[in-house]
């Protein structure tokens, strides 16, 4: 509800409201991904899986992934999604951008 | 009273009852006491009038000699502090040179009003006596208190003083950007929000905002 | 010396000299000729409060203000910045969000709020008057690099 | 959106994941949809302005800058930068970039009194050093000079200090840091025998109290104020008080604001030691184990010109730098005069805000950082100033330690690093050493590979007498480098374009674009700028940080380096060394000065072929060897085992810079603290290493007032500075279209009643008129800066309001750095001027 300070617990679950607008944006993201070695091979699959997610390589328990959403809810969404993942230690965003998305309009 | 005059020496009962008794044989003592028979009722009529009027403007006066910013600035508190403050705002200087004073926004113009607010301010002359913020620190400790009276005053009021200068019917869309005039058209015009709403701490610093409806 | 580096070299003069004509007035770049001449001040200048959204140089830059925020309180008490920016007042304002990167701290971790390290919005967020450049910047937009070069698939 | 412009877009965001990891990308990730065409090349750097030393990720694509942004691996910023930094994709790209060397040519030949014209590198080298040979056979090594930058690389800066002291056996030598942090960097010797320093800017993560003494951070360090504003709003304790002579963006920032009159912070600072003395809180046993103390000498006149009617007034203007032994007991007599009651008058600060601040320093649970900037430096009782900082901390043991610690600011990017560590100043050598000490000269003789006492140890003209001995023809070959002094200094219509302009003298200007001293200058030299060429810099935390060449030049413009480094090559040592050194060493004769001071066995050690493969690197392809490497190994070797340790030169380029001394790989936080500090040794707890006995100084000096105070006939304070868009002498930052727009021309800032009482209203155009000069602006009585009765403050960077036409030429008398914040003017409307001020309605 506006006026209550957002949870850690709100952005982690997701439940950050987004305005809504009227113009449609791309946010193109890439997130680091810190992970148990093992687990790599099994948390690079349900990654894939994911929608908008792509892996763009990965060395020594860290995988680079970008993401491609439609608003700032679902990065901080599938932020949230990817930490839940079993293996993954961390998962921070490192870079963000958005632009009205002509197309989609 | 009788048993006071019982009392009291029988010279002094004397002297008492000479006096009353010369008041009244004075000629124009009983000229005055006598019902009119030359002046007119409407002579009459207008001298208690002129009387009120002498009265009632030395009232007016002196309050309206209150109701200049020369008089609210006068005293410390108001200078270094709110005053001080105003210096750099738009309601202090701007394009075309009309500008508002303390109390164009803080004294209602309704005459009612004025005087509940004059009789509200007299709290303000006690705090100057008594120095309640006769220093910064004091008065940036009150000054969440003070800007609440104001903002809950002109929120009571639907901004009054505000629209004293900015009446909303006299806004033209087209001349705001585009920004200012989305939020006029959205809040202002269907009455959802009033002035002092959004536009808080446009003449002077705000305080702790911690806890405002609309403040991070 | 080659031609082209004379070619290089005479353009340069003839935009000293071009700015130096041009901005008779004000030559804010090089300072009156001779140095001791008196030059007036020029007006000072309006900020841009169309709020029109500028075009990013590049994604990484931050994006300008287009509107006027002369006193607008920036202390301890209050930010009116994040009044109309931050993620809880974005509907009613309709004004853009503060990126997903202001509301991080220094290590990376997301915070459940607007990180401290970016509440002085003005470090980085500019206004914008309506002067003109003094001098043209060359500066090249990645895209028109991009489109220059053949398409990869 | 077309696919190419996403596909773009991720790559980008895969870059900057992959680059913060650490992750090489796999070339099949990489090559995304579009190809090749959307790749950018990113490589790291320092930023170009201000002494912060932000790390910055540089894209580069077909060989131009196209995007910046902040190195979230930079320990400094940790991906953050100001509206200055986020632009610097811009600065190089001004449309009246330099790009051949000009000179003024009439008929063929030189003529100062001609216009500047295009000539080629050969005619411009040829003509300077025809004039430097001409100046060295006439008058010697005294009549030739050079005024360098803080923001040289660290290269150019150590090739400029060898060039003139071994080259040209001058030492007249210095940086417009002078300028800058000159009182900081005395002070810090004086106090504990070397400069910088102690602490870093993690103290921003530990300390309780954030005191500003003259420092408008808010604006001019804005990344080091995001850090304290972190720390201000996430722990409870912190509180940030604020020190100055007008309110700003800091001000409105800070828990408490100070505002007291020009000059007197030094009674506040005395009241303050008086407060920890009176109430017990000295700290006895770290004052008895590490603390010497000495009494300064007073009435020491301001730094003017010697038949200036104050220096003759003056008892000790000659002796401005003594001292004598001291101890607790005379200190705490000294300092006992100054009350609250007498500071308070002194300052204009009520009493208990003082009192509350003083218990700030005084408490023993509150962990206490001082900075400051140019209000202090820039200040004709600068060292004093920086002393009586130091004091406090000394008193209390506050220092070298987490939280705790006195730490000034610079605002250059490499005025620790290349004004100061390299030793561009005109008594400096390397590694804090200095040029009228014998051992110290024959130490540098042995590295530089240098015939014995060649060096001259005779200490060069300052910043200020370099342009008095312009203007009095005693200096006649003159090299300004990487700055842009006739916008910079002091009363330049009075002391410095006169000396550029004298018939006698041959003035010679680099830079990228054509400033107002360049057009002043007999020759233009065109030069490459930031990450046009590798470069090094060190930072106020002692970080030293290195960056890549990214791309090329435009057209000739080549790099300080390269110009100084060429132009050796035009002398032999026949013609600039003496006989008798010669004829004892006969070895060197015939060589050029390039072949003595380059081709020595140390600078040319390492082949080109080391320079990295993927990076260009223009100087060591001109000159056949790693130009940078080789003298930075050679420049290292003058600290390495003296407490100025750096790393091996290959290893900078893999780091975000690391802060000397480095031993044994590892960085110091904490100077002259066991634990964090190598060089104490264990059980002392504190060593003080730079002095003999290992103890710091506490310096009793009292309050003196400052040298132009305002009067009847010009009433006001005038103090100058700069505002958070421009940096430098906006020679920049004003090419950048959004940084010009976003702060469009230098304004008069004042309070409304001194515009109301002189008839004047915001945006009038008004003349701004000292004993000196004047200039025309605009008046501000509203924005960022909030001035008090009876001051104004007009910022710098406007190259069209020469604000230093009209300030005062007055230094700190030890520092030689000269006082920009304090002299008397008077502000008339320029409508009015004729008639006096118009009158005003009530």
């Amino acid at each position: 509800m506006p006026g209550d300070v957002p949870t850690r617990r709100d952005l982690i679950t997701g439940r950050l409201a987004q305005a809504p607008s009227d113009t449609p944006e791309l946010h193109v993201s890439s997130l680091l991904v810190h992970a148990r070695p093992a687990d790599v091979d099994a948390i690079s699959a349900a990654l894939q899986a994911m929608a908008g997610v792509e892996i763009h390589g990965s060395s020594a328990g860290k995988i680079v992934v970008t993401l491609e959403t439609a608003s700032e809810h679902e990065v901080v969404q599938r932020l949230g999604a990817i930490s839940e993942l079993p293996g993954v230690l961390s998962a921070t965003l490192v870079y963000h951008h958005f632009e009205p998305d002509r197309d989609a309009g | 009273m009788r048993w006071s005059s019982a009392n009291r020496g029988g010279a002094e009962m004397a002297a008492i009852a000479r006096a009353w008794g010369w008041f009244w044989s004075n000629p124009w003592v009983r000229t005055a006491t006598r019902p009119p028979v030359t002046l007119s009722l409407a002579f009459l009529t207008l001298g208690g009038f002129l009387a009120g009027v002498i009265f009632w403007g030395g009232f007016n006066t002196a309050l309206e000699a209150t109701n200049t910013e020369k008089f609210c600035t006068s005293c410390h508190e108001m200078q270094a502090n709110v005053f001080e403050e105003l210096k750099g705002t738009i309601h202090f200087s701007n394009r075309s040179g009309v500008r508002a004073t303390c109390p164009d926004c803080h004294v209602p113009h309704q005459w009612t009003n004025k005087i509940a607010r004059k009789m509200q301010a007299s709290k303000e002359v006690w705090g100057h006596i008594f120095g309640s913020i006769d220093t910064r620190e004091k008065f940036l400790a009150l000054r969440r208190t003070l800007a609440e009276h104001e903002w809950a005053r002109m929120k009571a009021n639907d901004s009054l003083e505000c629209r004293n200068c900015h009446s909303a019917q006299s806004m033209d869309l087209s001349k705001q950007n585009p920004r200012a005039a989305a939020a006029h058209e959205r809040f202002l015009f269907s009455g959802e929000k009033t002035c002092i709403d959004c536009h808080k701490g446009i003449a002077h610093r705000l305080p702790n905002m911690q806890g405002v409806p609309g403040w991070q | 010396m080659t031609a082209l580096a004379r070619c290089l070299s005479l353009a340069t003069v003839a935009t000293l000299l071009a700015g130096a004509l041009a901005a008779q007035e004000a030559p804010r770049l090089t300072g009156p000729t001779p140095f001791t001449r008196e030059t007036p001040a020029p007006p000072m200048q309006r900020q841009l409060t169309d709020d029109v959204r500028r075009k990013r140089n590049y994604p990484d830059q931050p994006p300008l203000i287009p509107h006027a925020i002369e006193g607008y309180a920036l202390d301890l008490n209050a930010n009116k910045c994040l009044s109309c920016h931050a993620r809880k007042f974005t509907e009613q304002s309709q004004a853009p969000m503060i990126s997903v990167t202001h509301y991080q701290d220094r290590d990376g971790n997301t915070l459940g709020g607007v990180s401290p390290r970016r509440y002085s919005c003005l470090s980085c967020h500019v206004p914008q008057t309506g002067a003109a450049p003094l001098v043209p910047n060359t500066f090249t937009d990645m895209d028109a690099l991009v489109e220059r070069e053949p398409r990869g698939r | 959106m077309d696919l190419s412009r996403r596909s773009f877009l991720k790559a980008q965001a895969a870059a900057a994941a992959a680059s913060v990891a650490g992750v090489d990308l796999p070339a099949q990730a990489q090559n995304l949809s579009a190809g090749d065409a959307i790749q950018l090349k990113w490589s790291k750097a320092p930023c170009r302005f201000c002494g912060t030393g932000c790390g910055v990720m540089v894209g580069v694509k077909d060989g131009r800058v196209v995007a910046t942004h902040g190195d979230m691996q930079a320990e400094v910023n940790r991906g953050l930068n100001c509206v200055k930094g986020y632009f610097l994709s811009k600065i190089m790209y001004g449309a009246d970039r330099l790009t051949t060397p000009l000179m003024r040519v009439r008929d063929g030949r030189f003529d100062k009194s001609a216009d500047l014209q295009p000539v080629t590198w050969d005619a411009a080298f040829d003509e300077m050093a025809r004039q430097w040979k001409r100046v060295l056979k006439d008058k010697g090594p005294k009549a030739v000079g050079m005024f360098g930058s803080g923001q040289w690389t660290i290269f150019e800066g150590y090739a400029a200090t060898k060039l003139m002291r071994a080259g040209f056996r001058s030492n007249n030598l210095d940086p417009n840091a002078r300028h800058c942090m000159a009182s900081a960097a005395v002070a810090f010797i004086r106090t504990f025998g070397m400069d910088e320093p102690m602490g870093c800017y993690d103290d921003f993560d530990n300390a309780d109290a954030f005191v500003l003494w003259g420092s408008n951070m808010a604006e001019m360090h804005p990344i080091l104020w995001t850090r304290i504003i972190d720390r201000r709003l996430s722990h409870a304790k912190a509180r940030i008080a604020t020190l100055s002579t007008y309110e700003h963006r800091t001000t409105d920032l800070s828990d408490d604001a100070l505002i007291f009159k020009p000059g007197t912070d030094l009674a506040i600072l005395n009241f303050i030691a008086n407060h920890i003395i009176r109430t017990g809180a000295v700290n006895r046993a770290f004052v008895d184990a590490h603390v010497n103390f000495r009494m300064a000498n007073t009435d020491i006149g301001y730094g003017l010109r010697p038949e200036h009617v104050l220096e003759q007034r003056a008892s000790h203007a000659a002796e401005a730098a003594a001292s004598q032994p001291s101890n607790f007991d005379a200190y705490a007599r000294m300092v006992a005069d100054y009350t609250v009651e007498k500071a308070a008058a002194l300052s204009g600060v009520p009493q208990e805000r003082l009192m509350a601040l003083a218990r700030m320093y005084a408490d023993p649970g509150t962990r206490v950082m001082s900075l400051w900037t140019m209000g202090f430096n820039q200040h004709v009782r600068g060292v004093w100033a920086n002393h009586l900082v130091y004091n406090l901390h000394l008193l209390t043991g506050k220092i070298s330690e987490p939280g705790n610690g006195p730490f000034s600011l610079t605002g250059q990017p490499s005025a620790c690093g290349t004004a100061r560590e390299v030793g561009t100043f005109a008594h400096r050598l390397p590694a804090d050493m200095q040029v009228n000490n014998p051992e110290h000269r024959h130490h540098a003789e042995e590295i530089w590979k240098l015939p014995a006492g060649l060096l001259n140890g005779e200490i060069g003209y300052h910043a200020v007498q370099q342009d008095r001995m312009l203007k009095d023809g005693k200096l006649n070959a003159y090299w300004i480098l990487c700055n842009n002094n006739l916008q910079t200094a002091p009363n330049t219509t009075q002391e410095t374009y006169p000396g550029y302009r004298n018939p006698a003298n041959f003035v010679v200007c680099s830079d990228p674009y054509p400033t107002v001293t360049a057009l002043a200058a007999d020759v233009v030299l065109p030069t490459a700028m930031w990450v046009e060429k590798e470069g090094a810099y060190g930072n106020a935390e002692r970080r030293t940080h290195m960056w890549r060449q990214l791309v090329s030049a435009p057209g000739q413009a080549r790099s300080d380096l390269w110009q100084l480094m060429e132009f050796s090559k035009r002398f032999t040592t026949e013609e600039v060394w003496p006989e008798d050194v010669l004829a004892a060493n006969p070895a060197y004769k015939g060589k050029t000065l390039f072949d003595v001071l380059w081709r020595n066995g140390s600078v040319d050690a390492f082949p080109v072929s080391q320079t990295a493969a993927d990076y260009d690197n223009a100087e060591s392809k001109a000159f056949g060897f790693y130009v940078q490497k080789g003298l930075f190994e050679e420049y290292a070797s003058f600290g390495r085992g003296h407490g100025h340790d750096l790393a091996p030169f290959d290893r900078y380029h893999e780091v975000r810079g690391l802060r000397w001394p480095v031993v044994d790989g590892k960085e110091t936080r904490w100077r002259y603290r066991e634990g964090h500090d190598p060089y104490v040794e264990k059980g002392s707890g504190w060593q003080f290493y730079g002095n003999g006995d290992k103890r710091a100084i506490v310096m009793a000096a009292p309050y003196e007032p400052p040298a132009e105070p305002p009067d009847q006939d010009f009433d006001l304070w005038l103090v100058t500075g700069r505002v958070l868009e421009h940096w430098h002498s906006g020679s920049m930052t004003m090419r950048v279209p959004e940084l010009y727009r976003a702060f469009t021309g230098a304004v008069m800032f004042m309070h409304p009643d001194d515009a109301q009482k002189r008839g004047l209203r915001r945006g009038q155009e008004v003349r701004i008129v000292s004993r000196r000069g004047e200039i025309r602006s605009r008046l501000e009585t509203r924005g960022r800066n909030k001035m008090p009765p009876g001051l104004v403050f007009v910022p710098f960077f406007d190259a069209s309001q020469l604000i230093n036409k009209v300030t005062l030429d007055a230094t700190d008398p030890i520092s030689k750095q000269t006082d920009f914040k304090k002299c008397a003017v008077k502000v008339i409307g320029v409508a009015t001027a004729q008639g006096g001020p118009a009158g005003n309605e009530p």
